[in-house]
């Protein structure tokens, strides 16, 4: 350790006094500091498009990046797909990393692990002046508007969703009895609004009693002992199952399944997975809410690169389209037949059509 | 004349920058018991080793029944019918007896992977027969007396028997250095019974002890045999005399230079010291006084010994040192009271081995090497080189790992660091010379009683009872958790082991 | 002794082994995407890597002495949440705040380990749980926002113009945990402590103590771990560290500190952190498939064990 | 995980070791009394099988990973290699990615899988000597990608009617892969008691020199271990996916701490030599009380983990106190 130790302080010394001389500053010297922001518009086979992900192992996800696939193949590039295993720390660290490379016609679309994930990635976006697109977690101060390179940032409108399917819940047990809730991960805002929407959609239907919630973070297998618990625990008084996404749903019908009480339960989630599409449309499940992924991966790409070729302007981007709550539709037996094959449509992706999907300024 | 059980003809082994076999000779008739003798570094764990196929010699042969062979490995060794039973017992713990005795060889006990565990005990009730001990096969290893674990392994051994039509080679390296006298007398009762079917090879340091139980000794020095000795009417001093190369003093526990205790306010005063396992214990111990306290497994001498190291709790009773009542919560407490401690178990308790000879010296008074409150480098080296010199330690260096010294000097380096501060009013030693050889047990004699001339009190839990007899001023038999008796040791007026003997029991 | 001669120079090799292994890395990401070794990613890497480092650096005490800390990560979230609860209230003086409670919430697993006498795998198991829950619900299960991070800015600016200053900070952290281990006694302490407890206490060592303090720097450097990711992220959260745990021991093993205590150093786990941080960071960069990159990163990892641990000082393997 | 040498200075009494394994089982006792005394709903029959129904997985990967902390080796690979061996069994047996429909052929398949992961990271240790810890926790993180290849991006579901109903079905108000989950257990008990492989591992965790010194080839041992390990949890990659029908990636997510958590609650040491799937099924049952008990008594989903944790260490701290020695190893 000797040895080691004397060249550490000396370097420990000299960093030190560098310090003292040069002083401190924002951001690290070298590199490119050219802020892109829309001034020189690259040429479109210049364009960096990177879609960043949690995982590729979840089939919503997954479509994700198929649809920003998609979308690159269209326009002759490939998306470079990146996944951080749920991981904050992990997407920072990559974010960052993408950034340090060249971002002179960066595209990002990126799905922020939590709220708490999106500051970062858009102060680091806009220093290097990458082109970004968040989707589903912002805080809500946080205005893409404020900044010259976020883009915009697409979102579904969670309490509607809650409500819409609570609703659904509500009518197929006729009204009235008890139902049980699971919550996706506590501390991101989809779980909590949905949640929310829920609690309303309970306001207005004062017969439905919300026995118990659970958390069962958004988990297939998790969901599957929390509802095993809970039908224990609250036995016939369980009508039916409120899930804050299809995953949990689908765990909630396997553990009806195994206590033989299939069908005789209401379930109902939020995302529309195929899975999930296929079990309403089979009667299983009452409910889902769509969020098309494949859509999310491709447009969020697509707007990215209309602004970087300058065949959108950022200052031209209206203020409501900076921050919008996409379309959604409630999935049920009646309609579920035509989101059983969700496709992306090339036409979405065009310049003139990235905001079609608009359901209304983020609230 | 028949050929011999086993042969070794110029054998050499080198280690980096040692020679620790020189051409070693060694014959083994059948049916003998025979002892090797030599001090530390004689080469005799290395030659042990080398017989169980541990250690793969750089030349010379090794013969058995006059055929030379190769042993590659203990399994090798054990074809060919040597065993050995190890100085630090290598029991599994956790496993029962039964499973200890056919480890490596289960043969029909254990058919396809499957245990059949009837098979198994009687197999290993088989073994146990042979040697006379009526061990519960199945009980777990951990559960048995240090003494019936011996046992075990000696069983382990024979094992051998199964693999060779010829009668087994036994090694037994130091199996007395942790026995009490009663089990010292089973284990040679037992060896005398394994000669008639066995060869046995038997390494002590106790020289008595290897003149009572074997027919023929050889005597290794420096990596050679340097002589044989039939033992019929042969006296320890002549082995000692060519162990070490020149007439070995008379005066081995250095009695002549006792300190005379003067009678004056005693540095270490107990008064009704309770715990677990021992009660009621009060002595005192003068300045420059040695207390020896003898006592039979179990006679709770260890507890009192660590109690008074604050690593034992106590549930009553006074210490008071020099005077002062102190409290000893915590080993902490003892080292600032300026209590020092060598436990038994140097490997485990005493060493930290892979820790340099300088970190081991300084480990427990931190304070000497400390300039404010920091390492002082050159401080360290000076201290800690001074005191290789002043107890000759044999080391390439003070920055060499502890664990590659021999055992005497890893020894005097655990003695090293309750001097290194200068502050040291009681030596706690526990077994001090267990497994070290003569030259560095009188070493380690010579050290004790310089230290009680300069006034330090020594608490001694001796080897063995002539240890304790030569060593201590004053001797406390403790049975039972509690003081039997006191007998007074001084110079010239020593009491004789039998008489100790029959209070212990 | 010739032998202590002969050893130096592959003890000197095995010595400097994280260090071949971060070049090796860098040389054969650098291989993949030349773009990768350019100074801005560099240095990019340097700053991602910084809460590593610290979180990484505090916790090889703990396994110096023997122990291991699973509650680093969850202790570092819980800190997040903390300083942004504070820093409106405290300003400058949250920071210092955070890293003194965080120290004290691992000095005192630290003394539950020791009197207890439980393992300290299960102390901080269940310390990661509680201390999960505990930011759980401080922070209504949600993310807390800074909106005044002036008092912490100064953690996300660069040194020179170069050198991000939380990697400064964590060099500093490491320096210095590491100078004093070397002129103070500690060192010998938790040696002996991981090497070899009870001949450490039978030789007056102050093991409970020095155990305690072990776990109280992990928890300090948990703290600061913290700091650094406000200062980057804006905000707290009840869950935002808690990925870092396996990556911090997986730094502390890679750096080649053995994991059964005695043998290794805070400037193994420095390098051990940094190929970490390559490698959760530069293989998707670089452009290698999700699937594939877990694979790699499980065999480059082990490989990279393989390569680092000093089988001298390491008997048993388990 | 460290191997203290064999001649421990200081014997435990027996007295100590009896009361070290009474500690867990007078520990549920006490938990599921609590429990019971609390909720009506809690005590119900319903909810007793359900707990029991609930243990399967984890008993299974704990039975596993049991046999490796016997050795004093540690195990955190189960989370990979659950994924690996869900995601292969979903695509084998009949399901809507392919045509395949290999039924139980598909299970052994998956199994397999498992041992095959299991025994690299025995290689590893053995091999290259990377410390258990790494060279599993690597193997986890290779099980996952391999999962993650399987996957491509469509969930596979389980149309197989036999898998499916492992699940469903029932026997004694049980269902199927509680009993597998039984059988596991009582397969293991009896490898840990009858066969060299069971006995060689609890022997490695007590004094691994040792048997190296009887001539007893270690380092097979320890690669069978890690296999047979990785053959449970290959099983319990299949018994998840038989209980959500479909193949996950996420299949082990969690299992791999809890299971060391049941087997150490249990009083499984994780220095090893000590323990046994006895110890570690009464160790899952105490898990599996406290994770239910708490849902049904109401503790808020935010406190749930933390009461869990503070639990598990109430109830190691409850069963070591009563032997604690002033000069105690603990690490």
């Amino acid at each position: 350790m000797n040895i080691v130790l004397r060249p550490a302080a000396v370097i420990m010394s000299l960093s030190l006094a560098a310090a003292v001389l040069s002083g401190c500053s924002e951001q690290a010297a070298g590199g490119n500091d050219t802020a892109a922001g829309g001034e020189a518009a690259c040429e479109p086979s210049a364009v960096r498009l990177v879609g960043q992900v949690r995982n590729e192992s979840n089939p919503y996800e997954a479509s994700w990046l198929a649809g920003g696939d998609a979308f690159a193949k269209s326009v002759g590039l490939t998306q470079e797909r990146l996944t951080y295993d749920g991981d904050s720390t992990k997407q920072q660290e990559q974010i960052s990393q993408i950034l340090a490379g060249d971002t002179k016609c960066l595209v990002m679309n990126v799905l922020p692990n939590g709220d708490s994930d999106t500051a970062p990635i858009v102060k680091g976006a806009d220093q290097a002046g990458a082109y970004l697109v968040t989707q589903w977690n912002k805080p809500a101060d946080l205005k893409p508007a404020d900044y010259k390179t976020w883009l915009s940032h697409i979102t579904y409108n969670g309490v509607e969703s809650g409500q819409q399917i609570g609703d659904a819940l509500a009518t197929a047990i006729g009204g009235s009895g008890g139902i049980i809730a699971l919550q996706g991960v506590l501390d991101t805002a989809a779980a909590k609004d949905r949640f929310a929407g829920l609690q309303k959609s309970l306001e207005k239907n004062t017969g439905v009693k919300l026995l118990d919630q659970q958390a069962a973070n958004f988990s297939r297998a998790e969901a599957l002992t929390v509802t095993k618990t809970l039908l224990t625990k609250h036995g016939d008084k369980v009508k039916g199952i409120w899930a804050a996404n299809d995953d949990m749903a689908l765990g909630a019908l396997e553990a009806l399944q195994q206590a033989g009480l299939a069908g005789k339960v209401a379930v109902v989630g939020i995302d529309a997975v195929p899975d999930a599409v296929t079990a309403v449309k089979n009667g299983t499940m009452t409910a889902t809410v769509s969020s098309d992924g494949s859509w999310q991966g491709g447009v969020g790409l697509a707007i990215g690169f209309c602004a970087a070729t300058g065949k959108l302007k950022v200052e031209e981007i209206a203020k409501d389209n900076r921050a919008f709550f996409a379309e959604q539709f409630l999935i049920t037996k009646d309609n579920a037949g035509e989101f059983a094959a969700p496709k992306t449509n090339p036409a979405d992706f065009e310049c003139g059509n990235v905001f079609n999907r608009v359901a209304g300024p983020l609230t | 004349m028949s050929v011999p059980a086993l042969e070794v003809r110029g054998l050499v082994k080198h280690y980096p920058g040692v020679k620790a076999l020189d051409g070693v000779d060694l014959v083994v008739r059948r049916n003998e018991v025979l002892g090797l003798a030599g001090e530390n570094g004689a080469g005799k764990s290395t030659l042990l080793k080398a017989l169980v196929g541990l250690v793969a010699p750089d030349a010379g042969s090794i013969h058995v029944r006059g055929e030379p062979v190769r042993l590659r490995s203990v399994v090798d060794a054990a074809d060919h019918g040597i065993g050995m039973v190890f100085q630090e017992q290598s029991l599994v713990p956790n496993l029962t007896a039964a499973e200890n005795i056919v480890l490596g060889s289960e043969g029909p006990a254990v058919r396809r992977g499957v245990y059949r565990w009837e098979v198994m005990r009687r197999l290993a009730q088989e073994q146990l027969d042979k040697i006379g001990s009526r061990i519960d096969p199945l009980a777990r290893t951990d559960s048995l007396s240090f003494a019936d674990r011996q046992m075990v392994e000696i069983a382990k051994v024979l094992r051998i028997e199964e693999r060779t039509q010829h009668p087994p080679v036994v090694i037994l390296d130091e199996p007395t250095s942790v026995l009490e006298p009663k089990e010292i007398d089973t284990l040679f009762a037992q060896i005398r019974r394994l000669r008639e079917f066995a060869t046995v090879i038997f390494v002590s340091h106790r020289l008595d002890e290897v003149l009572d139980v074997c027919d023929r000794v050889t005597v290794l020095r420096g990596g050679r045999s340097v002589g044989e000795v039939a033992t019929a009417g042969a006296v320890p001093r002549e082995l000692h005399r060519m162990m070490i190369g020149s007439t070995g003093s008379d005066d081995h526990y250095h009695e002549n230079a006792a300190t005379t205790v003067v009678s004056e306010e005693p540095r270490l005063s107990v008064r009704g010291l309770s715990g677990a396992t021992f009660r009621d214990i009060s002595f005192d111990v003068a300045r420059g006084e040695i207390v020896a306290i003898v006592g039979v497994h179990g006679s709770g001498r260890e507890d009192v010994c660590r109690a008074l190291f604050g690593a034992e709790p106590t549930t009553a009773g006074e210490i008071r040192m020099d005077g002062r009542t102190i409290e000893l919560p915590s080993t902490r407490a003892a080292c600032a009271a300026g209590i020092g401690y060598v436990p038994a178990e140097r490997k485990i308790e005493g060493m930290v081995g892979p820790m340099s000879v300088a970190e081991n010296m300084t480990l427990a008074k931190q304070r000497a090497r400390l300039a404010g409150p920091f390492v002082a480098p050159r401080k360290q080296a000076t201290l800690v080189d001074s005191w290789i010199r002043r107890l000759s330690i044999r080391t390439p260096g003070r920055d060499t790992p502890i664990q590659r010294l021999s055992g005497g000097n890893q020894q005097k380096v655990i003695l090293a660091r309750w001097l290194v501060a200068g502050d040291v009013r009681l030596l706690l030693l526990d077994h001090p010379t267990r497994g070290l050889d003569i030259g560095a047990r009188s070493e380690v004699y010579r050290l004790m009683r310089e230290l009680a001339a300069t006034g330090v009190a020594t608490v001694l839990l001796g080897d063995s009872l002539e240890e304790a007899i030569g060593m201590a001023d004053r001797i406390l038999v403790m049975t039972d958790g509690r003081v039997a008796t006191e007998v007074a040791c001084p110079n010239g007026g020593k009491p004789s082991p039998l008489d100790l003997v029959k209070e212990m029991v | 002794m010739s032998t202590a001669v002969a050893m130096k120079p592959v003890h000197r090799l095995t010595g400097f082994m994280p260090l071949i292994a971060l070049v090796a890395l860098v040389a054969a990401l650098t291989v993949a995407d030349p773009d990768f070794l350019t100074q801005r990613s560099l240095i990019a890497v340097a700053r991602t890597a910084a809460p590593l480092i610290v979180l990484a650096a505090g916790a090889t005490l703990v396994v110096l002495c023997g122990g291991i800390d699973l509650s680093i990560a969850a202790l570092a979230s819980l800190s997040t949440v903390f300083l942004a609860l504070w820093l409106p209230e405290l300003g400058g003086l949250a920071t210092p705040a955070v890293i003194l409670v965080a120290a004290a919430i691992g000095a005192a697993q630290g003394a539950a380990h020791v009197l207890l006498r439980i393992p300290s795998f299960i102390v901080t198991l269940g310390g990661m749980a509680i201390l999960s829950a505990v930011a759980l619900v401080i922070s209504g299960a949600g993310t807390v926002r800074v909106v005044d991070d002036s008092t912490i800015h100064w953690l996300d600016l660069y040194l020179a113009g170069y050198v991000p200053m939380s990697a400064a900070m964590a060099v500093l952290v490491v320096a210095l945990i590491a100078v004093v281990l070397t002129v103070t006694p500690l060192r010998s302490w938790i040696a002996a402590t991981g090497y070899s407890e009870s001949a450490a206490r039978l030789a007056g060592t102050p093991v409970d103590l020095v155990k305690i303090g072990a776990f109280c720097v992990s928890g300090g450097c948990a703290g600061l771990a913290a700091v650094m990711l406000v200062s980057r992220q804006f905000s707290g959260g009840p869950t935002m560290a808690d990925n870092l745990l396996l990556p911090a021991v997986a730094a502390i093993v890679v750096g080649g500190t053995a994991i059964t205590g005695g043998h290794g150093s805070v400037w193994r786990s420095f390098a051990g952190a940094l190929v970490v941080t390559l490698l959760r960071v530069g293989l998707p960069i670089v452009g290698v498939p999700s699937a594939y990159e877990q694979i790699l990163y499980g065999a480059i990892i082990v490989v990279a064990v393989a390569l680092t641990l000093d089988r001298a000082k390491v008997s048993t393997v388990k | 995980m460290t191997s203290e040498v064999v001649n421990a200075p200081r014997r435990q009494s027996r007295r100590g070791a009896s009361f070290r394994d009474a500690g867990p089982p007078v520990a549920l006792i006490v938990v599921f009394l609590v429990f019971a005394a609390l909720s009506p709903q809690f005590r119900s029959l319903d909810n007793v099988a359900n707990i029991v129904d609930a243990a399967a997985v984890l008993a299974v990967v704990t039975c596993g990973i049991t046999f490796v902390l016997m050795m004093g080796s540690i195990d955190l690979s189960a989370a990979g290699v659950m994924g690996a061996s869900a995601l292969t069994v979903s695509l084998l047996v009949a399901n809507n990615r392919n045509d395949n429909d290999f039924g139980l052929l598909g299970i052994a398949v998956a199994v397999l899988l498992g041992c095959a992961f299991g025994c690299l990271s025995g290689l590893a240790l053995v091999l290259l000597k990377v410390p258990s810890f790494m060279a599993t926790l690597g193997m986890s993180a290779v099980g996952l990608g391999v999962a993650t290849l399987m996957f491509a991006g469509v969930q596979p579901n389980i149309s197989d009617t036999m898998v499916k109903g492992l699940a469903i079905e029932r026997f004694l108000g049980l269902s199927y892969l509680t009993w597998i989950a039984a059988g596991c257990v009582l397969v293991g008990w009896l490898v840990q008691r009858y066969t060299r492989l069971g006995r060689y591992a609890f022997a490695i965790g007590g004094a691994e020199e040792v048997l190296a010194l009887s001539g007893v080839k270690v380092k097979p041992y320890k690669v069978a271990v890690f296999t047979l390990a990785g053959a449970f949890y290959g099983l319990a990659g299949v018994m998840v996916t038989s209980q959500l029908g479909a193949g996950l990636v996420q299949a082990g997510d969690g299992y791999d701490f809890s299971a060391i958590t049941a087997a150490v609650v249990g009083g499984t040491l994780l220095t090893g030599g000590r323990g046994g799937i006895g110890h570690s099924a009464v160790g899952v049952l105490l898990v599996m009380v406290l994770t239910n008990g708490l849902v049904q008594v109401g503790v808020s989903p935010y406190w749930q983990g933390g009461v869990e944790g503070l639990i598990v260490v109430a109830a190691v701290a409850a069963a070591v106190i009563p032997q604690r020695r002033r000069n105690q190893v603990v690490k």
